[in-house]
């Protein structure tokens, strides 16, 4: 039954060897190897849902000498996440691109992404996860580069060099880890780990290499161009899934496999810098001149607020007020990852329309194109955490837990950043709803559009009212 | 005695190999050096591989010895040829 | 023998630092990337010195390994960033 | 005696690495830092056979120096020989020479830091002797591997998955550096030395990854090192004026480097279905399943590596005067479509809006 696990990984792979070799038929393919990847994910979710972890040995070896792929609550979430954004940006895609030569080079870069980020979430190897995150880092900038203009060249020429310094610290830390302990494998470690030199200063490494590739507050300066300037459907999986893979291996190393070496100092300084993230980049979205940087930004914030989970987890007790902190922290990378995908292809449909996506002259786009601007507000109200979206179940949770460790910096730095976002958000709603003289004919671009409201729809209301088993998988592994 | 002999053919390539980086270092301009390099550097590996012949167990690793040395003479002649040409033509231009 | 490991470890480590230096103050793009060449080839030598089991004993298999997979990421990963400052170099408008 | 022999030849050695390193990373001049860093990665060759580790001193010289020094003296011969010091797009705003001066020294001291806290744990990491257990679990199992190896049965066995995604990542990389753009106008031919030198010179090095190839079961050899030689054999081939270097054109071009990949996943998927985990090779076949592996893995990298040097898509001889192919995927409608004058691009319309039905004119 563990197969699975594998061809989560292989299916995306064939379906991008098959489109370079096919490129008539990209489209197609593309659709029917998403419908599979989704289709295998959801299998694997209620699998895991029933018996909790499970674990695929690569090769038939045992874990210490082979790679293992393992799959727990959190992780068979995060690929669940991947695949409906991934497939509903492939829609998107196959109508963003109009030229069969641009789809031609696209496709087969895309689905190289998608395996790399199902082979990233899946991987319980050290060594493994770095060559995952070269492929990753890799495809991403190929992606970026696809832009075609000198901005997207240069922020693409850019986050490779970040991406590539961060991989190279990361590997610094896995070399450590061998000469210190002999193995590769994480379980195996998080068994072995004792504090020492040797433990603290691959930790260190290895965390500085991911938060290179998170784009935390000091070291976020890539981000907003590189998402800035890519075609739509690629910044939008760059912001909601590419930069939150990083994270989720920066909260499996401290929450899981060096946990008991986490110190209550180490969590605050990631706390601080998470919180350093949200006013800096809502500040720098609410003063963003296009509809892309803002998003870009606002990325830059709401992985803010992930790290400030860090400090209130770590003054919380194992126990039911920590299960439900923990079920907060990824509801919210949820939401996060399905509203500003739709967000970045609603402002793609836009740019495409306008041929441009300045904030200010967004004059008549509610008029133009009501769906799309209906589907940035869903965005908005998931960005912003209002009531039906599941960030505000996410805040919610961060605030009562920052509450009861009675961490009050934590809580005034979340509502400092939900009405900073409350201000950009509406900013760009003020713009669009302008008071366009005569009405417009409406627009309707179906094959765009679909995707963009399906997306915001899952981060308002999906995950807003149906959030309950969120918590239920995380008690399974935790 | 056949270390003897070989360890007396490694010491005297050794030399040719000193006798080549000293005229790197020494020589006025490009084509003595480059002269300097290619003649001692082959010459030194040939007394090198002779040397290590004589120490090689088997035949067919002194005959990957020899095939090496080969292949650094011809690539070493060729390229010292291309630096050659190339620094004439920038000469003659500018 | 141990003090040969630890000569080429210790070495690895300044060399990593020395790859880590050129990248972050180097402006020139060539130069961050040879940087960060020298920087992987640091920490190569990190594993390699951890795999020599002295002159006796056989090296484990497993870091050499590794190393072998690193030096093709490293190379791929030069010739895209080659590749993307070559097409930059040639955009008109590249100021 | 013999100890502090090696003892002085392993000093000697450090030094030459570090002062390389240093040299390399210290000059003003782009092309002699390139020159230095493919010194450096040679001597590195050497230090990886000091410590007993063949495969990678092989794989080291032919991609660490060779190929890696051949793309970045294609990509200086291209820039104009400006020093360092005029360079412009640097990171840090701070042009005027303080601020430079201060960055400067917190990022050596931020290096200093690191290199002491890294040799620092790495010396208690090296003091507790790790334990030994992958290394003897390699030896054990190396029987059931198929190859004899050590290596390679990790490479190609063991840990194949990890061969498998680094494959993946050399397929990235050259359908990123395809869709970039056409390819490097290409190099005159260097004189009839170079030619009779290339002449004999291709086919010995075809012969000795093919060896190599071979060889990589029961020494150190395989894959990537064949792999790189034969790549160098297309840059010999490309330096000699030949454009297409015998590769073949758009769709057989695109199977040969998605071989390695391809023939992984085939395997991998294969043995799927018969009931074994994902490579698990059957002990009978691992072998003849290795060396098939490998074979496509040579062809795949060796495409890749050559045409990374190429820097695209080789012009295919079939052109016609304007270097126009008629197949829709030629370098000549890439270019065009890479400035497409919709994507994007602010077009000049009236009230920011421009009729969306002259839009879908597909």
């Amino acid at each position: 039954m563990a197969d699975m696990l594998i061809w989560l990984v292989a299916t995306p792979l064939v379906g991008a060897l098959v489109t370079l070799v096919l490129p008539r038929q990209a489209t197609a393919l593309v659709n029917l190897t998403a419908v599979a990847t989704t289709a295998i994910a959801f299998t694997l979710l209620y699998q895991v849902e029933k018996q909790g972890a499970l674990d695929y040995e690569i090769g038939g070896w045992t874990a210490g000498l082979g790679i293992a792929l393992r799959a727990d609550g959190l992780s068979a979430m995060l690929l669940i996440m991947t695949a409906l954004v991934v497939t509903a940006a492939s829609v998107y895609a196959s109508a963003y691109f109009r030229q069969l030569s641009e789809r031609a080079r696209f496709w087969p870069l895309w689905l190289l992404l998608w395996s790399s980020l199902n082979a990233l979430l899946l991987s319980g190897d050290l060594f493994n996860i770095y060559v995952t995150l070269e492929l990753l880092g890799l495809s991403a900038v190929a992606l970026t580069s696809l832009g075609g203009k000198t901005a997207a060249l240069q922020a693409a020429l850019r986050y490779l060099q970040v991406g590539l310094l961060g991989s190279m610290l990361f590997l610094a830390g896995v070399s450590l880890i061998y000469a210190g302990y002999g193995t590769l494998d994480l379980s195996t470690l998080a068994s072995m780990v004792v504090p020492g030199p040797v433990a603290w200063m691959a930790l260190a490494l290895m965390t500085a290499g991911l938060l290179l590739k998170t784009a935390l507050f000091p070291l976020h300066f890539w981000l907003p161009p590189a998402h800035g300037s890519a075609p739509a459907p690629v910044s939008a999986v760059l912001s909601a899934l590419v930069v939150k893979a990083a994270f989720y291996l920066v909260l499996r190393l401290w929450l899981d496999v060096f946990a008991d070496l986490v110190t209550p100092a180490a969590s605050n300084i990631l706390g601080i810098l998470g919180g350093g993230a949200i006013l800096w980049g809502s500040w720098r979205a609410l003063r963003a001149e296009r509809l892309k940087l803002l998003a870009a930004y606002s990325t830059v914030a709401q992985l803010g607020y992930l790290f400030l989970f860090f400090p209130v987890l770590q003054a919380l007790p194992p126990g039911s007020a920590r299960d439900s902190a923990l079920g907060g922290l990824v509801i919210l990378a949820l939401t996060h990852g399905f509203a500003k995908a739709g967000l970045f292809l609603a402002i793609g449909i836009i740019q495409q329309r306008a041929g441009h996506d300045r904030i200010r002259e967004l004059d008549g786009t509610a008029q133009r194109l009501p769906a799309t601007t209906f589907a940035i507000a869903l965005g908005g109200v998931a960005l912003i955490g209002l009531p039906p979206s599941g960030a505000f179940l996410g805040k919610w949770q961060l605030i009562s837990a920052a509450f009861a460790t009675g961490q009050w910096l934590w809580v005034l730095i979340v509502v400092a950043g939900s009405l900073l976002a409350a201000a950009y958000m509406f900013r760009v709603l003020g713009h669009a709803f302008g008071n366009q003289a005569y009405p417009q004919r409406a627009v309707t671009v179906a094959r765009e559009e679909w995707p963009a409201l399906i997306l915001t729809g899952i981060a308002v209301i999906g995950l807003g009212l149906a959030g309950a088993p969120v918590w239920q998988l995380m008690g399974s592994n935790a | 005695m056949i270390d003897v002999i070989s360890s007396l053919l490694i010491v005297s390539g050794l030399g040719f190999y000193l006798a080549g980086s000293v005229g790197l270092l020494r020589l006025p301009d490009l084509y003595s050096r480059l002269h300097a390099l290619t003649k001692a550097d082959n010459l030194g590996l040939g007394l090198l591989t002779a040397g290590l012949i004589l120490q090689a167990q088997d035949l067919f690793i002194a005959i990957k010895l020899t095939l090496i040395w080969l292949a650094v003479l011809a690539a070493s002649a060729a390229s010292a040829h291309l630096i050659a040409q190339h620094a004439r033509r920038r000469e003659t231009r500018t | 023998m141990m003090t040969a490991q630890w000569l080429y470890g210790i070495t690895g480590c300044l060399i990593v630092a020395l790859g880590l230096r050129t990248a972050l103050l180097h402006t020139l793009l060539l130069q961050r990337v040879i940087g960060i060449n020298i920087m992987g080839a640091g920490v190569f030598l990190v594993l390699i010195a951890v795999a020599y089991r002295g002159p006796g004993e056989a090296p484990d298999p497993v870091p050499q390994a590794l190393v072998l997979t690193g030096i093709v990421v490293a190379v791929s990963a030069t010739a895209l960033a080659l590749a993307l400052a070559r097409r930059l170099a040639a955009e008109p408008d590249n100021g | 005696m013999n100890t502090t022999a090696v003892l002085v030849f392993d000093i000697l050695l450090v030094l030459s690495l570090l002062s390389l390193a240093v040299a390399t990373l210290a000059t003003r001049d782009a092309h002699r830092s390139v020159i230095l860093f493919m010194a450096f990665g040679l001597v590195l060759a050497l230090a990886w056979g000091r410590l007993m580790a063949p495969d990678v001193a092989l794989a080291e010289a032919a991609i660490g120096a060779g190929l890696s020094g051949a793309l970045l003296l294609a990509a200086v011969r291209e820039q104009p020989r400006q020093t360092l010091t005029a360079d412009t797009n640097a990171v840090h705003s701070g042009n005027d020479a303080g601020l430079k001066v201060i960055l400067q020294s917190v990022a050596t001291l931020l290096c200093v830091g690191l290199a002491a806290t890294l040799s620092w744990a790495l010396a208690h990491a090296l003091q507790s002797a790790p334990s030994n257990a992958l290394a003897q679990a390699v030896q054990e199992n190396l029987a059931t591997s198929g190859v004899s190896n050590p290596v390679t049965a990790v490479l190609l066995n063991f840990r194949a998955y990890d061969t498998l995604l680094e494959l993946a990542v050399l397929l990235t990389a050259i359908l990123g550096i395809f869709a970039l753009g056409p390819a490097r106008p290409g190099y005159r031919s260097a004189g009839p030395v170079f030619d009779s030198l290339a002449h004999w010179l291709v086919p010995v090095l075809i012969l000795t990854a093919g060896y190599l190839l071979w060889v990589g079961a029961q020494a150190p050899g395989g894959a990537f090192q064949a792999g790189a030689i034969l790549a160098a054999a297309g840059v010999v081939l490309q330096l000699s004026g030949q454009r297409t270097l015998g590769l073949p054109q758009e769709r057989t071009l695109h199977i040969v480097i998605a071989a390695g990949v391809g023939m992984f996943l085939l395997v991998g998927l294969s043995l799927l279905f018969l009931g074994r985990p994902f490579l698990g090779y059957p002990p009978a076949w691992a072998s003849a399943l290795i060396l098939l592996i490998e074979t496509a893995a040579m062809l795949a990298i060796a495409a890749t590596l050559a045409l990374a040097f190429l820097g695209g898509r080789p012009q295919s001889p079939r052109l016609n005067a304007t270097g126009e192919k008629p197949a829709a995927l030629s370098t000549g409608t890439l270019r065009a479509a890479m400035h497409p004058v919709r994507s994007g691009t602010d077009a000049d319309t009236n009230s920011g809006y421009r009729n969306s039905s002259n839009e879908q004119k597909q």
